[in-house]
């Protein structure tokens, strides 16, 4: 009932995300994801989150590396084909008490989850999971917490005949219900209005399952921009909290018609992120150390900003290479 | 010496196994290069899903994921992971999925999760995606995957995917899939030196054919499984044609991305 | 896998329907409702359909008054502000036995039945119905068929307790799959791509759930026209079987961007359903003895079409008057 | 004599119950035209949804039902039945429920559904629509309805929409509405002579206001209400100030078509 959404400052936004939240990243690994968002919680030391993004990339590999993550129910954390997540790998192999608990879902329970909670409605039922390991409850790697921690659901999944047809088994799954929500989008109304081009993935049904939903995005703009085609709105306006105006808020992942991925990003984090030291030094060079969005900006310069601009109708800029062994560095271009 | 590799046979290998008008689920990497070339070349109907939510993607360039623009552009219609998996997938519409993997056993169950334990892994991987739910709900599957003995093993150290020998719930005791009440099953596994295929009474894997035209034999699969491989019906595996060559090359990945060239 | 979807007559079209189906009709109350195809399946004379429209308008009415229905799972039957649903209630009024059955639903459930049959799932939880008339055992309608009746479920709900959370008690719905999904729609595509402007209501998730879809359009077009941009479009054409081109096939509901409401279409039907005799005179004159589309859209003539023409932004007639009681004749504007 | 007419002072009276930034779900005909009369005064910032999948619409021209284009018109999104009804509702997004009926129980029951018996209905309606569902998830409902002595009734004919005694399932005794695990219920109920809201005790309606500047009496109240209804706390409502008038009658129904002129 409250006018929404206010218009906050990067670091005003963040502030209001508290230590032990659980936290939804909208976007889909390597494309739209929220990173400038996800920085500044880096920057700001949030500790103990619940991450549930479906499914994860590098900004949850970051928020594993950076110690600000206690849980994640995620169903994949990866780079895609730029290369493998160290500092999840890390975080959960060879340990038997891991700082980081791992507790594995796929890509259509997870989206089950996330609806169940838009829905309001403490359940879904799916036909997925039977069969495989991931549901068996002695694999849980949550199982500890369970019923004492009200972040959890408390049991894994619950399995049930069907009253009505031909009584098959059916997998139900319990809804998310995330405290915070980070998105990042192409350009967003002063109402609230989220406008997205490309996937729009699963970032509508978490705003609506969430508690707090920010939203940054490259633009802000008038909510009479965004009233000719009701259809090609993501996401309304009442259910966003906060809004920011983020220019490159996804970097180094992709937005739709207006960059691509940044291949020289991934090499070095990539590079970096293969030891704990090496990713410390990342750490402080690329976030801590450099001031903010601003200071990440000028640190990443405007020339390799510019060789990532994407063609506004074709949403990708089809010039860039994205070999990783292959590159060449962006003077060279 | 054949003037192709192993990674472009195995996509071409891949690619013939679709069928045009199929809707085909497909994953990246080595799955997607395969199905691209299929549309390009005798699939040309076939509606290509992605699960982040791409309907009927026909891309201009090699999307590197499955949420990349390149795969949006010019789709007739877009959804999201609720309508890809939790509907088209599981409404019974997807008539392949394609997967890759880390681990398959001879049952064709797949492991994307971690080498080792589950609690206290030697090796964590990615984790499933949607690779569980489509190898449960697709009509069949295809799997692609490196031939290693290390791959192809007896028993997968976690189950991600369900094949054609599942986990009881809660229990976690082998049962047939279709006692786990599952439809569709592995159809078909690709690999670095072959194509298996699944005998429809014991569910077991046994080659069809090998890529004699490289040099590969039926002992080499042998020695690269991990299980007891009936190899008494494998044939040789037609090389490459000119065209399917120059359409990988040319159309579906000419940089190299996933063939690195 | 077969090559979708077939472009046939609307007499070819409608030939696949079958006495007994059940046969959800696309669009709300009176608006977009696929009235051609309708209006055919009386013309073709089927017996006993069991009808799902989620709300249902005039096609569903004139369903029942024509005879063709024996169930209905519907929440809603009616014209909204142009009058009563006069065939549906003669139907069931002070009827012991009545020919037709009728079991009441809600918006929201019956949203969620035809969704849980979209997704393939045997039922979906709601926190809805509970307290409500609607679902006492005792009340329901069709108890009699249920567990002989394979259209039918076993029974029309049940209640469970939340295994995840606070133990909450949740509605289980359950899932809707029709034979047969009648839509009409603005364009279509040649492979089935359904685009639609205006409200979508329940017509993708319901093509999702049916068997056999039959989309008709004002205009079939190249695929290649609707490929701009993916979320303008509706319905994914690989669920489309079979497409027919129909112009003012929605008449006399409105078509966002086309053609308004026809305000003397609902008054005379509205007259002439009041009773039985007229009704009969009223479905001879119009439907029967007119010689199918081309012969009701003569009978309809082109002054009053033009009169309907809806602005194409602004998606309705500005100009059109309403009111039933100071409708003026045609001929007189 | 007024010059202004029972139809007129109930959608003002509607209105005025309605406070800016409210989300506010919205039925067709009495409760649409209060709704709108609000969002052209007092609550501009109000987010009016309506059930077939419209969200903040603000249109131009009435709209005479749920899904009519006029309703659509420069709206910021769109969505359907599933989203409004099954996620903002029942998600607890929804301010205000703004419903009718043909028939109310002084517990703020409503009945949309039938006359007599269920089984051999005397006279049968449309059915509940979203009635139902919104009566049960709105944080708060309004109800409008004509003040008659059957419509007023002691016990509704078949309980369609709950409010404040509702059916427990499945054996259909009433139950206080918190006892069945609902939230939300009954804030008020406009009529053709006044206003009445419910005891935050005993959940009973009783008379909060009546149009004494249209001749209305406490005694006709009580008259035409088929229960006991507590009227010691009644007031005369202010008459509509010439502003709302000119607003519902230019610009929200200038047509008449649910003022009837």
């Amino acid at each position: 009932m409250t006018v929404k959404p206010k218009r906050l400052s990067l670091e005003d936004a963040i502030a209001l995300v508290k230590d032990g939240d659980q936290v939804f990243t909208g976007g889909w690994t390597v494309v739209r994801r929220p990173m400038g968002l996800v920085y500044e919680i880096v920057r700001q030391k949030r500790r103990g989150l619940y991450l549930c993004a479906n499914p994860g990339g590098p900004e949850v590999d970051l928020l594993i590396g950076a110690g600000c993550a206690r849980v994640g129910e995620i169903n994949y954390i990866g780079h895609e084909v730029f290369g493998h997540p160290y500092c999840f790998r890390r975080a959960v192999e060879n340990k038997a008490s891991p700082d980081y608990l791992h507790d594995d879902w796929t890509v259509q329970t997870g989206a089950l989850r996330i609806l169940a909670g838009s829905m309001g409605v403490p359940f879904l039922p799916s036909l997925s999971l039977k069969g495989s390991d991931i549901i068996l409850p002695e694999r849980d790697p949550l199982k500890e917490l369970r019923g004492d921690d009200p972040k959890l659901p408390k049991q894994k999944v619950a399995v049930i005949k069907d009253p009505f047809w031909e009584g098959q088994e059916v997998v139900l799954v319990p809804a998310l219900r995330p405290d915070v929500c980070l998105i990042h989008a192409q350009e967003v109304g002063e109402k609230g209005t989220v406008y997205i081009r490309g996937g729009t993935f699963l970032d509508y049904h978490a705003a609506l399952a969430s508690k707090l939903v920010i939203v940054s995005a490259e633009r802000i703009v008038p909510e009479a921009e965004l009233r000719s085609r009701p259809e090609a709105n993501a996401i309304p306006g009442f259910t966003v909290d906060v809004i920011v105006e983020l220019p490159f808020g996804a970097h180094p992942t992709a937005l739709y018609g207006y960059y691509d991925n940044d291949p020289w990003w991934f090499r070095d984090y990539l590079e970096a992120s293969k030891k704990e030291e090496e990713f410390r030094f990342w750490l402080n060079d690329w976030l801590l150390d450099c001031g903010g969005h601003a200071g990440y900006l000028k640190k990443l310069g405007n020339t390799r900003l510019e060789h990532l601009r994407s063609d506004p109708e074709k949403g990708y800029n089809a010039e860039i290479r994205r070999r990783l062994d292959k590159l060449e560095e962006v003077s060279e271009i | 010496m054949s003037n192709y590799s192993r990674l472009e046979m195995m996509a071409i290998a891949g690619a013939r196994l679709l069928a045009n008008g199929e809707v085909v689920l497909v994953g990246t990497g080595l799955p997607l290069v395969s199905t691209l070339l299929a549309k390009h070349g005798h699939t040309p109907d076939a509606i290509v899903l992605m699960e982040s939510g791409l309907y009927d993607s026909n891309p201009q360039a090699l999307p590197f994921c499955v949420a990349d623009a390149r795969g949006v552009y010019q789709t007739p219609w877009i959804g999201t992971a609720v309508e890809l998996m939790g509907q088209f997938l599981q409404n019974q519409m997807v008539d392949v999925g394609f997967l890759g993997g880390a681990q398959v056993d001879r049952f064709g169950n797949i492991n994307s999760t971690c080498i080792g334990s589950y609690a206290e892994p030697n090796k964590r991987f990615e984790g499933s995606g949607g690779a569980c739910d489509i190898a449960i709900l697709a009509k069949k599957t295809i799997i692609i995957i490196a031939h290693e003995r290390q791959r192809f093993v007896d028993k997968v150290d976690f189950l991600t995917s369900p094949g054609w020998k599942v986990r009881r719930y809660p229990d976690g005791k082998l049962i047939p899939r279709e006692e786990a009440g599952l439809w569709g099953g592995p159809y078909a596994v690709v690999s670095t030196l072959g194509l298996m295929k699944f005998d429809p009474v014991s569910h077991e894997m046994y080659l069809e054919g090998y890529y004699a035209d490289m040099g590969v034999t039926v002992e080499a699969v042998r020695e690269n499984t991990g299980f007891y491989i009936d190899v008494s019906k494998a044939r040789p595996i037609e090389p490459p044609t000119r065209h399917e060559l120059h359409l990988l090359r040319t159309e579906v990945d000419p940089e190299g991305i996933f063939m690195k060239y």
